[in-house]
């Protein structure tokens, strides 16, 4: 169906053309013209199929159902957004000479690439795929991480590059486990990767090598989630690339490489007759979450703090993949969601914080409220909302996700509370000091588009006070999907 | 001014709505928000409305100061947290499910903490703010998780499930203690008090007649709505706790307050120390539910009820106060001001009557409350265990200490502020506030009187809530008319305050009249110096110095620093030149409690900290030890 | 959990040659890594490396030969040209361009690593131990070593501070994986393998593009000097505002 | 009907009587006293009535006041008389059963004595003399011990007759006859010393000096002079008799008169005539043999008689009710 193609045609066009005309004065409008139209045909992909269920693409290359749909819109639209901030964000760096025109090139392409990649694994049928576009977003934001060539940066690209690509690797073993079990009970060799085909095995598969395949996916994608202790590659990469990279990474990657991640549980749970990958996904998810809230105490980079905050939410959400029932998987669908809109949000922000100051470091980052209202009241509000305070839709899937422990493991809320206690600490200790107070010298105002961040905010709003009737539909189809049951 | 417009709107809706809405009892379900409002909510709708309206009245001509002062400061944002802040109030006591319930609170919590926030220069403020979003923060997680074992229980959120559902008493008593940790947090009770004398006094002056006057309140209802209404069977062991824990507020909340000399953070301080009496008085009802004497906790509750209401008004009407002498003498340091009742006298009446009321003192509203809370604590004989017979006579004895020392803090307060002699330039060219500020107080004292004076006829209104709760009202509150007061039966006690209040005036007067019957010339002269030179205003007690016998009797409950330093004349070294005296009472439960905690999580960060090592190969072992290890867990 | 139940016993004589091929092939290889972790030198490293994809290209062949999976003979050559000659050539190419291909590496307890290599080994087999059931002995061997040369490969990764080393053992890793490919399953459908392939040579290209980046930034390729970022010091991080 | 109506009439008539009475009896007691103590101390005693003197001549006095005095200063006085007068009504002297005993009860009666003193403290810091503030804040200290250990002992009697009606009290004690209560005594003995420490007697304080470093209530009204000193000298005479007509009338209750008969109350003149000379005596005794101690020794003081009342308390719980 042409609106999936077009989908992932638009981006590749991206690479190509911006690969070319990437330096050009207007490259960020194009940049913004493609992301709005592949934003268009992934609305006219979801609207097509919340009419008439789940899509089967032909030659069975793509499978579409509620669960990666609604992350596809996402994607899309934070791919807008970020590619709307960016345009002045990177006139700013070309600016500042920090950038010449080749790196234009290679950003704005990569950008596409990196979208392209993002979709692809998303709407792919195929494990193997999944695993390319994996590897292949990697690769396009590896050398985008390493952009500003300082020691730093290279030090950066290169552990992400090393730690994903080990991690990627284990994963591709078990894709490969997976695959071997597969192709003794399905016949042909060629279906034995399609998730469609899969889910109809899934209780043929043999345990033992599932169980295997499973742990290896894990340690493999959860590098990629950012679980502690795989996690380390993440705050690097956030703090050092260009911020419109932080933002999609934060906002988009980690999201996907959780997709992945519950697709395969929601295999291997079909074929385990335990709650295996459920309890490892849980301790994951719950290691990283308090982990994470006590690195945020010791900050001194901006950027670096709320990539540890993402560890955070990341392992919420795997925390509550990992429960599984419908009510936590609802409550993590809804966290995907206004996760990835908060954080990209506040990373726009973060992004002319940074540039206002000229540094990242916290130490001088000082009284934006006063240098520049819009930016400070963004990142004030952005903050308090990702830390999960009503009326702010974090609030109301941490609500569900609270729960959901509470009815199934009543003991597990306390770590919950305290991890959730912890990082607000830590988030606001250093955010107080940054917003409020007098303006230092030096502090100029820049020229900040703060319409996306306000949109994205009033959408995580919205989902707070009351969540629309079509997305509720939607969630609901995808945790009946995921965990078998209906929430409501 | 959009949030004075938001409050005037709530407000008149109050002024109709209020009376009426306290009978009747409507639910609306809406989208997923159940909204309910009956006595109980009515009662307190009633508290916040009041004084709300006399705040809106009270914001224009504060307001002027800050736009004078700071051109930057926006009074949009001022307004519209305001507003938020008093809308999250309203839905709080309107929710009817826990989700309603926590995100109007916590909208409550955020916006009021944008207002303390809103003078952000001055880093005590953003240190204060801080403090209080945490704590904020954490009090809410644990009210919400005390909602989610009723609702693990009752298989909803919505309250009306919650009042259905039987829970054991171990969880019941679970929930309990979450819900009174969180909702203590709100209410300010000791330990977990820090934040507030730390984030009231520095949000503007209307603002901290709201936080401490309402917020506190609506914390309070929270906890009433939870035990009373959504757990239902009460155990007296609750009560017990609530009991202890609120006399230790009260005691230790009054003595802080004497010690500060800003007067913002003093009456925070008595803040804590009323609501101490309020739990007192919630704790003494409880362990009367709870050992099966109904009649008496019906009696309990509606002392904790009218001291929420007397406190309400009075700590509004001081606030306020303080604000008018702020923003006519830019000073919130007690020493430095005096004789502002020669330059302010309006705002020294209204401020009088506050501190008349604070004290306990009759006829005002103040002293009925306590006077009801000590006949029921005199009900103790009626239970059966010897041990809460005892304990309760004795937390009734620390209820009359603290009562004489608001009284002495009050005296304090007063007389080094309004009387003698100004201590400061500034203070001595103070001017009266305009007609807006000087109403709202007026209004807040006339109330205070009133309900001093005709507390039958306000309990009548109140009966209500004990009604809907316990079912049943007080035996015989107003049986012998509006002129009587006689909780039990009259037999046991009886208080008339209106026949006091006329008595009092009148021998006065009669007395006052008897003597002026000769008019005898007075004669103006200086006062009595002991025959050394004219006496000059700094030779006048200080705050700090009026305090000091109490600061010495009870000394162990400060952590006192204090240092004089001399000035030494070089040529005659036995000579003292001049003496420097400063003391700094700090609260002890900072170095007790929370730098213990907050040192606890720095360390734990430092710890974590130490995995991140930056060297790759110690990241690529992690992943491959990870691998091993669940290899090895899963096989 | 496991004992020797009758059929489970493995006598080379009772295999078929094929399968004695490709146990042979399998013990090379995991040979193979067992050298790289055990050299010191860089280009007898990478040409070690190269031995090990043109093993595993014949392995492939092999495989393609014995169950006519004529798409086997694609990935074989393909693999052949990729890991047993382009990437070596090219990581070669690098070494001489960045004058490190006389260096000696620097081991640490060289003899310590060779036996947790050899701990690996056994761990490996233990872990691949509970497939015995549902399959031949030899796949499950095979998977055994896969696995092993796989974390072999990691252990490369994490013993060698040279970058270069580290790009091999990650190399190597990918040789690991894509043998179990070939021998359990015998390889992938095309289009993933085709989609691997260009990701490995795409990593390559990248790999080399970083060794100048890091030459550029910190002129040297030791890993060892990549600790700017970090958390675990604690002088001089200091809390921005102090807890009150 | 009618006669109902008379008879209410004919009550509050009494009660009238009566407080009349306390009022006008306050400053002979005090005489009473100055007169025993300097009989035992032999020096040359003054008459009994001359308080009186004393207070008609303040009246007489013309009256002097600071200039920097507010309206504080002025009404204070005769707040402090209103309330001290008040509390007089309602402590039943020579009946029980009075209307007014119902307008207020125990607690009130403490309520009226904060008042006093919150207004006595207020004037004293009104002139901004060192003085009155030292005498304030001392004073407020005290009240602030002796309260406590009041209503404790109090609510001792309050919890066995279960009422805090004065009037209520008195005839439960007179009803239950002579019972040897063991929290009654101790009660008793910490209102005393209460009622030592609150009239501003030694050990405490003591009223005949002016010497800076001791006075506590004489350095309030320091500024004081003609008919408002009177009022704040009378309200002190008051005073002392309120408490010791409450001790001896709630722990020695008999002779009171039950019924408004002529010779009930003519019994009950005298018994409470009798009862107050005797606690008079005692009382100087007690000064006689104390010495004034030091500011700070007066909280050790206070929280012995807290002890005492708060045994009291306890052995009411343990003994006496056998809970």
């Amino acid at each position: 169906m042409t609106a999936l193609w077009l989908m992932l045609l638009i981006p590749l066009t991206g690479v190509v053309l911006l690969a070319f005309i990437g330096h050009h004065r207007h490259a960020g409008w194009v940049n913004i013209i493609l992301s709005s139209l592949s934003l268009a045909s992934s609305l006219w992909l979801a609207v097509h199929v919340l009419a008439n269920g789940p899509y089967l693409s032909p030659s069975r290359m793509m499978y579409i159902d509620a669960f990666n749909v609604y992350l596809v819109t996402l994607t899309a639209l934070v791919g807008l957004t970020t590619a709307i901030f960016s345009r002045p964000y990177m006139q700013h760096e070309v600016e500042a000479r920090k950038i010449g025109k080749r790196r234009m090139r290679l950003y704005h392409s990569m950008y596409q690439g990196f979208m392209f990649a993002m979709q692809a694994a998303l709407t792919t049928n195929n494990v193997g795929i999944l695993w390319v576009a994996m590897e292949g977003a990697t690769l396009t934001t590896v050398l985008l991480v390493s952009l500003y060539r300082t020691p730093e940066a290279v030090e950066a690209a290169w552990k992400y590059f090393i730690l994903c690509g080990v991690g990627i690797a284990q994963a591709l073993f078990g894709t490969v486990l997976l695959y071997f079990a597969a192709a003794r009970v399905i016949p042909s060799p060629d279906d034995a990767l399609l998730w469609n085909v899969l889910y109809g095995a899934a209780t043929q598969l043999d345990p033992t090598v599932l169980t295997l395949a499973f742990v290896f996916l894990l340690v493999g994608y959860g590098t990629k989630v950012g679980l502690v202790p795989l996690h380390n590659w993440l705050p690097d990469a956030h703090s050092e690339g260009p911020t419109p990279m932080s933002a999609i990474l934060s906002g988009l990657l980690l999201n996907v490489a959780l997709y992945a991640l519950v697709r395969v549980k929601m295999l291997v749970d079909g074929s385990l007759h335990s709650n295996l990958a459920g309890h490892l996904m849980m301790g994951f998810g719950l290691l990283s979450f308090m982990v994470a809230g006590f690195f945020l105490h010791r900050q001194r980079d901006i950027k670096r703090m709320f990539s540890y905050s993402s560890i955070e939410h990341m392992g919420l959400m795997t925390f509550a993949f990992g429960i599984g029932g419908p009510l936590a998987t609802f409550g993590a669908l809804l966290h995907m969601t206004v996760h990835s809109l908060t954080k990209s949000a506040i990373f726009v922000t973060v992004g002319h914080a940074a540039q206002i100051a000229g540094t990242q470091s916290i130490e001088k980052i000082r009284g934006l409220i006063r240098t520049q209202p819009t930016v400070g009241w963004g990142l004030l509000i952005g903050t308090v909302a990702i830390a999960g305070f009503p009326p702010f839709g974090v609030f109301t899937s941490e609500f569900l996700v609270l729960t959901a422990t509470m009815k199934s493991w009543p003991w597990l809320t306390v770590p919950l509370l305290v991890g959730l206690g912890v990082a607000f600490a830590g988030l606001f200790r250093h955010l107080h000091p940054m917003v409020y107070g007098e303006a230092p010298e030096g502090q100029v105002r820049v020229s900040a588009n703060m319409i996306p961040v306000m949109v994205q905010l009033a959408f995580v709003l919205w989902l707070g006070i009351a969540i629309p009737e079509f997305l509720s539909k939607w969630f609901e189809q995808a945790t009946v999907l995921i965990s078998g049951s209906s929430p409501l | 001014m959009s949030g004075l417009a938001a409050i005037m709107a709530g407000v008149w809706a109050l002024i109709d709505e209020a009376p009426t809405l306290d009978q009747l009892a409507l639910g609306l379900p809406w989208l997923k928000w159940h909204l309910r409002i009956d006595p109980l909510s009515g009662f307190f709708f009633a508290v916040v409305g009041l004084l709300v309206f006399a705040i809106s009245l009270f914001t224009p001509g504060y307001l002027r100061e800050y736009t004078r002062h700071d051109r930057k400061l926006s009074l949009a944002a001022l307004g519209l947290f305001t507003g938020l802040f008093i809308l999250g109030m309203y839905l709080v006591l309107l929710a009817d499910d826990a989700f309603v319930f926590m995100i109007s609170w916590e909208l409550m919590s955020v916006s009021s903490y944008f207002l303390v926030a809103y003078q952000h220069l001055n880093a005590a403020n953003r240190r204060a703010a801080f403090l209080y979003l945490l704590m904020a923060h954490i009090g809410g997680l644990a009210i919400l998780l005390g909602f989610g074992v009723l609702a693990g229980f009752g298989g909803s959120f919505t309250f009306e499930a919650m009042r259905a559902t039987e829970l054991s008493p171990v969880w019941a008593s679970i929930a309990f203690a979450l819900a009174f940790f969180g909702f203590g947090m709100k209410a300010g009770m000791v330990p977990l008090h820090a934040w507030l004398p730390e984030a009231h006094p520095v949000a503007p002056s209307h603002i901290s007649a709201l936080m401490s006057g309402v917020m506190l309140k609506v914390a309070l209802y929270g906890l009433i709505r939870f035990t009373y209404d959504l757990v239902g069977d009460i155990q007296w062991q609750w009560g017990l706790v609530m009991l202890v824990i609120g006399s230790a507020s009260t005691l230790l909340g009054v003595l802080y307050a004497l010690l500060r000399d800003n007067l913002k953070r003093l009456l925070a301080y008595s803040s804590i120390e009323n609501v101490g009496i309020i739990l007192s008085g919630l704790g003494l009802s409880m362990i009367f539910i709870g050992t099966g004497h109904d009649v008496l906790g019906v009696l309990g509750l509606i002392a904790a009820l009218y001291h929420i209401l007397s406190h309400a008004l009075f700590k509004g009407l001081l606030f306020l106060g303080a604000g008018a002498i702020a923003h006519a003498t830019h000073e919130y340091d007690l020493n430095n001001m005096g004789g502002l009742i020669k330059r302010m006298p309006q705002t020294a009446i209204f401020f009088l009557i506050g501190c008349l009321a604070i004290s306990g003192l009759p006829p005002l509203n103040g002293f009925v409350s306590e006077w009801l809370t000590f006949q029921a604590a005199l009900q103790a004989p009626a239970l059966e265990s010897g041990v809460l017979r005892s304990i309760i006579p004795v937390s009734a004895a620390v209820l009359a200490l603290s009562a004489v020392l608001a009284a002495t803090c009050f005296v304090k307060v007063y007389g080094v502020a309004f009387l003698g002699v100004a201590r400061s330039r500034r203070v001595a060219h103070a001017q009266e506030v305009d007609i807006g500020m000087r109403l709202s107080m007026g209004l807040l004292a006339l109330l205070c009187v009133l309900f001093g004076i005709f507390p039958s006829t306000v309990i009548s209104l109140i009966d209500a809530v004990p009604m809907m709760l316990l079912g049943q009202g007080p035996p015989s509150v107003a049986v012998h008319g509006w002129l009587w007061l006689t909780p039990i039966s009259p037999k046991v006690a009886s208080y008339s305050a209106p026949l006091v209040f006329v008595a009092v005036i009148v021998v006065a007067l009669v007395s006052y009249v008897l003597l002026h019957a000769r008019a005898l010339k007075i004669r103006r002269a200086h006062p009595w110096d002991c025959g050394f030179g004219s006496l000059n205003s700094r030779m006048q007690y200080t705050g700090t110095a009026f305090s000091m016998p109490i600061q010495r009797i009870f000394a162990p409950v400060w952590d006192l620093k204090e240092d004089i330093e001399e000035t030494k004349n070089p040529k005659q070294p036995l000579r003292t030149e001049g003496i420097r005296h400063q003391l700094q009472a700090l609260d002890k439960s900072w170095s007790r409690l929370y730098e213990p905690i907050g040192n606890l999580v720095l360390t734990t960060a430092r710890q974590v900290s130490r995995i991140q090592t930056g060297s790759i190969h110690t990241y690529l072992a992690y992943s491959f030890f990870t691998l091993i290890l669940l290899l090895w867990v899963v096989t | 959990m496991w004992c020797w139940k009758p059929g489970a016993e493995m006598e080379l004589t009772q295999l078929s040659l094929y399968d004695q091929a490709v146990l042979l092939f399998a013990a090379a290889i995991l040979f193979t890594s067992f050298i790289m972790l055990a050299q010191a030198r860089i280009v007898p490293m990478i040409h070690t490396f190269a031995w090990q994809g043109a093993l595993l290209a014949a392995t492939t062949a092999l495989v393609a030969y014995v169950t006519e999976h004529p798409h086997l003979y694609i990935s074989a050559v393909m693999t052949f040209l990729l890991k047993a000659l382009l990437i070596p050539w090219m990581l070669h190419r690098l070494a001489v361009r960045l004058k490190i291909h006389r260096e000696m590496e620097k081991l640490s307890y060289p003899s310590m690593t060779l036996l947790a290599g050899a701990a690996l080994v056994v761990f490996s087999y233990y872990v691949a131990l509970p497939i015995i059931h549902l399959s031949a002995l030899v796949t499950r061997n095979t998977i055994a070593i896969s696995i092993a040369v796989v974390l072999l490969g990691m252990l490369l990764m994490i013993v060698r501070n040279k970058a270069i080393s580290q790009v091999i053992g990650f190399m190597s890793i990918e040789n690991g994986l894509f043998y179990s490919a070939v021998v359990s399953t015998y390889g992938m459908p095309m289009v993933v393998e085709l989609g691997i392939a260009f990701d490995v040579l795409v990593a390559a290209i990248l790999f080399g593009v970083f060794f100048f980046q890091m030459r550029d930034s910190i002129d040297s390729l030791d890993v060892d000097r990549l600790n700017r970022l970090k958390e675990a010091d604690d002088s001089s991080l200091r809390a921005p505002e102090k807890l009150p | 009907m009618n006669t109902v109506a008379l008879e209410f009439n004919l009550d509050w008539l009494m009660a009238l009587i009566q407080t009349l009475l306390f009022v006008a009896m306050a400053p002979l007691l005090l005489g009473w006293i100055k007169r025993v103590k300097c009989h035992m101390q032999n020096r040359a005693a003054p008459p009994v009535l001359q308080p009186y003197r004393d207070l008609i001549k303040l009246f007489r006095k013309q009256t002097v006041i600071a200039d920097r005095a507010s309206w504080i200063f002025r009404s204070t006085p005769y707040i402090v008389f209103g309330t001290t007068v008040l509390s007089a009504a309602i402590v039943p002297l020579v009946a029980v059963d009075l209307p007014t005993a119902a307008i207020a009860d125990v607690i009130v009666l403490v309520g009226f004595f904060a008042l006093a003193r919150f207004f006595t403290a207020l004037a004293g810091m009104d002139i901004g003399t060192a003085f009155g503030g030292m005498g304030s804040s001392r004073e407020m200290m005290i009240g602030a011990l002796a309260e406590p250990v009041m209503l404790m002992a109090v609510f001792t009697l309050a919890m066995s007759a279960s009422t805090t009606n004065l009037s209520e009290a008195v005839t439960y004690t007179l009803k239950s006859g002579l019972v040897l209560r063991s929290s009654f005594i101790f009660a008793a003995l910490g209102l005393m010393m209460v009622a030592v420490a609150e009239a501003g007697r030694v050990p405490v304080d003591n009223p005949s000096t002016h010497l800076e470093l001791t006075m506590i209530h004489e350095a309030m009204i320091l500024e004081y002079s003609g008919r408002h000193l009177a009022l704040i000298e009378w309200a002190g005479f008051l005073k002392l008799m309120i408490y010791m007509v409450l001790i001896s009338n709630i722990f020695f209750p008999w002779g009171i008169a039950t019924e408004l008969t002529a010779e009930a109350l003519a019994i009950g003149v005298v018994a409470i005539t009798a009862k107050l000379a005797l606690l008079g005596v005692v009382l100087v005794i007690w000064e006689t043999v104390m010495a004034k101690m030091r500011l700070f020794r007066v909280p050790q003081f206070l929280g012995f008689a807290f002890l005492l009342s708060l045994l009291g308390m306890l052995t009411h719980v343990v003994l006496e009710t056998g809970g």
